[in-house]
């Protein structure tokens, strides 16, 4: 145990960051994953290239955005091009290495609902809905996720299937191929518990526990028996660097990772 | 030599967004015109189909007003901040029993992802029946949405999904600047305001400044829609307040914060609205009420562009 | 940071353009490589399709040398001058006399109109299968080229054409500027380059000048193709001569005209492919002998675009 | 007679120009008509708006354009775009009220063949092919024709149909209804020797004859037995202003109208 040194969201979002390693064009999403890859891009990956939907290609912002449409992510970009482009050459031309998202709800295999909760046409609650997300993850080679994890977003079955994950399982791949997606689909699941990557039948599994999480509060938080690897890894804690730049430069008031 | 389309915001909205319109304000976060959003909650505009990619603060304003009827949108939320409440009471079940006599009429909704509607925009623009594209695949979309349906490549055997054409009554778009005539030039983000515009029947303007046609002309390249589809040019500085203009003012993060908590009760709200847009009568009392030291904390630093040379060939 | 992709344009061709491969040069008129036309020309690269929406003289000259056995197009002529003779001889039914040992191989044609090849750019760029349009409803083209296909509208009974996506193994375009890295920025006219880059497989960009990312950066909307889909930079300034580059220098029109009597007469055209292509060993040597007094006359008056400010945000 | 005050290829520029007096947007194609366009903005339509198929929009030409992409054409344009929108938004998007184009061969409903004389696949003499014009008919609101008249140009039956006109001539209108064409096709036809409009029944007349030509001229250059209005008037002359832009401004080489 490591005290309160940091929180599980810095946890979460130093996780997310580190997996961007070596990843070259990186699709931004809003909230937790626009943390992460500001951070990677402070760390693990300099020369990553951020491409915001707002229609930004080779983003180098000045502070971290309020949201994928701040200014500061024009000034001093490489290319601010219309949307049609960003979405029709940049992301379903095939461009896009990783595409980050977030998500109210996730199945074992990936499946994401960021739609609603209940039914449809009278849901409990209503969410913002796709967003570029459903093409995002379409059309990006891998997907990386990123959410704090409970009961009520690891769910069993989700309400809505917003952003198709490893559809039902084992036979996703070939869907895939068959209907001509570019991406292979999520590769890894960051909350604020652990790290989870797929195995061959899609279904997620445990690879990383973060340090003061317990196997046991990850199976409560979990709608499904969930899988956990042979010899499950100790995340390493955040680097003092790490939260240095979280506090003091990405988010300084606090306000995503209170 | 070119007509001037130069008018007041009040005389825009009243002679050009009508009762049942669809309504398209656009912008990408950037550009926003709540300007012309709180004109026509004045103006107690009806039945209105509301489309916009992030629906934002101006369309909660509207919902809020009663002037929507429908949404037609791919991503429903306050930017960095939360939910639109007002919009989500149109919506969600506890405010939504049928039967209720207190329950709010729910808002019909049209939903689509972001390249959807961008590509609905594209069709609109280009007199295309449909546009083809690689979203949807094994979602619950176009189960939500009938309008989004298969359809088969004439070579080979592929199948990709098609959206139908979105051809706004009125598009309402904010700019740094366009000519009197109407010809108009943006930089920082782009969005989709082109394509929404020219799939418009009716177009207006809301610009920063108008500027000398040659100012245009000096750099063709920078135009993002000619005047040749716009109807109305309307000078309104600041008019994308509280969302922001590239190299002109920061988006009022401040007034993002505090709509979700004015925004989550409806009494709260329905003063907030009397106080900032029926009890005010235009765009310059609003900005008075907002005050000059508020907006000097949102302009940025200079950052130009640097110029280059198209030359005179003669 | 950015690695550099700057290369010589022998370099380039030698590692990026392959016997076989289809080639576009694109550019509408503006920034056509001639410097890369005449490059592979004289690396003797063979079987190459050639697409274009305006082959242009670089087509009829790498036409005349041999380099192509296919031609995907929408305009064959010399703008403004008249017909292209090379190309010509390789098509008309008086030099393809079949069984005439003397007759030369006969180019294969692949034949849309401006926009059906834009629109087969926008497709190979946006990954789509297809990419609809209203064009050639009841004209011969779908007749001589299949490839042109009726398309039903999923709404309603409306049909159009599709045409299929053309992604090229290679694409080129010239531009006025370019990062070491890639990033290229393009004004005046802008074509169809955007989407010849995107949809291809490689891409070299030659530029009259390199300059400082930080150039590039200070307008982002200007950047016409990022460098990430660029392989290789070539600096080679006058390399679209005799065509021309917006604010830099003018078309060469006396060539245009000249080249109209060299390319009817298969042997003058020849000569002038051993003088001005094959006996030299690059551009420089091209630019020498063109003579520096000739390139001043093409030198265009001054015409700024003017600067705008995208703003500090920190 | 008026002697050899100009030429017959003045005289049908000049009569071309005239015919734009009143019109708004014109899409200005490669050659002769790019001379008439440009002579109307100087005289009868000085807010005319010309765009070119290189992507400009509002071009103001401060010399006579070489090619349809001149650099002429751009410095102090309204907008030069890409020929993506040029195409998608102005011209199919419906924008363009008159198309204007050249011909190698045209029929009596006003088809026009730019492809090839002869065979498609061994062809006598290969013509530059559609480029836009075969889009420009189907979607300008209307469509003038400029073409020197001789009995090779004015055909029975063109070679190959490039730009569809008024199809077999009577059903025409029916046909680009039930297609949803926005053009209505072919409205005029301007020659070296007088001026066409078309009947009902699509099938051009003759209105106008320029001075110094006659019927019997009219008559030896077109492949069919042309139809001739009622009291077919005389061609306004070319007024001595129309003759010194052309000769002073537009051509003073003597290149195009020689």
């Amino acid at each position: 145990m490591t005290g309160a040194a940091f929180t599980p969201n810095e946890m979460m979002v130093v996780a997310a960051a580190r997996e961007l390693a070596g990843r070259r064009v990186c699709f931004v999403g809003v909230g937790l994953p626009n943390i992460a890859v500001n951070l990677a891009k402070r760390t693990v990956a300099p020369d990553l290239e951020l491409v915001y939907e707002a229609g930004v290609f080779g983003a180098r912002p000045a502070r971290l955005p309020l949201s994928i449409g701040d200014p500061t992510i024009v000034t001093g970009a490489t290319a601010a091009v219309s949307m049609f482009e960003l979405f029709a050459f940049y992301l379903q031309g095939g461009l896009i290495d990783v595409g980050f998202l977030g998500a109210a709800q996730i199945d074992r295999f990936g499946n994401i609902n960021t739609t609603v909760i209940g039914p449809y046409d009278n849901p409990t609650v209503r969410l913002p809905g796709s967003g570029g997300a459903c093409e995002i993850a379409i059309n990006a080679r891998e997907v990386f996720v990123i959410m704090r994890q409970s009961a009520r977003s690891f769910v069993e079955e989700i309400d809505f299937r917003t952003s198709p994950g490893n559809l039902g399982g084992a036979g996703a791949a070939a869907t895939r191929r068959r209907q001509g997606w570019l991406g292979r689909g999520p590769t890894v699941v960051i909350t604020d518990l652990g790290v989870y990557r797929f195995d061959t039948d899609g279904e997620m599994r445990l690879e990383l526990l973060h340090p003061g999480a317990t196997l046991e509060q990850v199976r409560a938080s979990i709608g499904w028996e969930v899988r956990v690897a042979d010899g499950v890894m100790a995340t390493p804690a955040p680097t003092p660097e790490e939260l240095r730049l979280l506090r003091e430069e990405l988010d300084p008031g606090g306000v995503y990772l209170r | 030599m070119t007509t001037s389309k130069v008018a007041s915001m009040h005389d825009a909205i009243a002679e050009l967004v009508r009762d049942g319109d669809t309504v398209a304000i656009e912008g990408f976060t950037h550009l926003i015109s709540f300007a012309a959003g709180h004109e026509i909650i004045r103006q107690g505009r009806r039945d209105l189909t509301l489309a916009r990619l992030t629906p934002d603060l101006v369309y909660d304003q509207m919902v809020a007003a009663g002037v929507a009827r429908k949404l037609v949108f791919s991503w429903l939320g306050n930017p960095g901040v939360g939910g639109l409440h007002a919009i989500r009471r149109r919506i969600e079940a506890a405010d939504q029993t049928d039967g209720d006599s207190a329950a709010l009429d729910r808002l019909e909704l049209e939903e689509y992802s972001h390249f959807g509607m961008v590509a609905r925009y594209t069709a609109g623009a280009a007199n295309l029946p449909f546009f083809p594209l690689r979203s949807y695949f094994e979602t619950d979309l176009p189960v939500a949405n009938p309008l989004i349906r298969p359809i088969s490549s004439p070579y080979g055997d592929e199948v990709v999904y098609a959206v139908p054409p979105l051809k706004p009554d009125v598009t309402i778009v904010h700019a740094q600047r366009a000519s009197a005539g109407g010809d108009t030039q943006v930089w920082g983000l782009l969005g989709c305001q082109k394509e929404a515009a020219f799939a418009a029947d009716r177009v207006i303007v809301v610009v920063e400044e108008v500027v000398d046609e040659r100012v245009v002309r000096a750099d063709p390249n920078r135009t993002l829609i000619p005047g040749l589809v716009v109807d109305a040019v309307v000078i309104e500085p600041w008019g994308a307040h509280p969302s922001y203009v590239q190299g002109s003012y920061d988006r009022d993060n401040a007034f993002y914060l505090d709509w979700d908590a004015i925004s989550r009760d409806e009494e709260r709200l329905q003063g907030w609205l009397r106080e900032w847009v029926h009890d005010l009568d235009g765009r310059a009392a609003y900005l008075e009420k907002l005050g000059v030291e508020r907006l000097a904390t949102l302009r940025p630093g200079s950052a130009p562009s640097g110029s280059v040379d198209y030359g005179e060939y003669r």
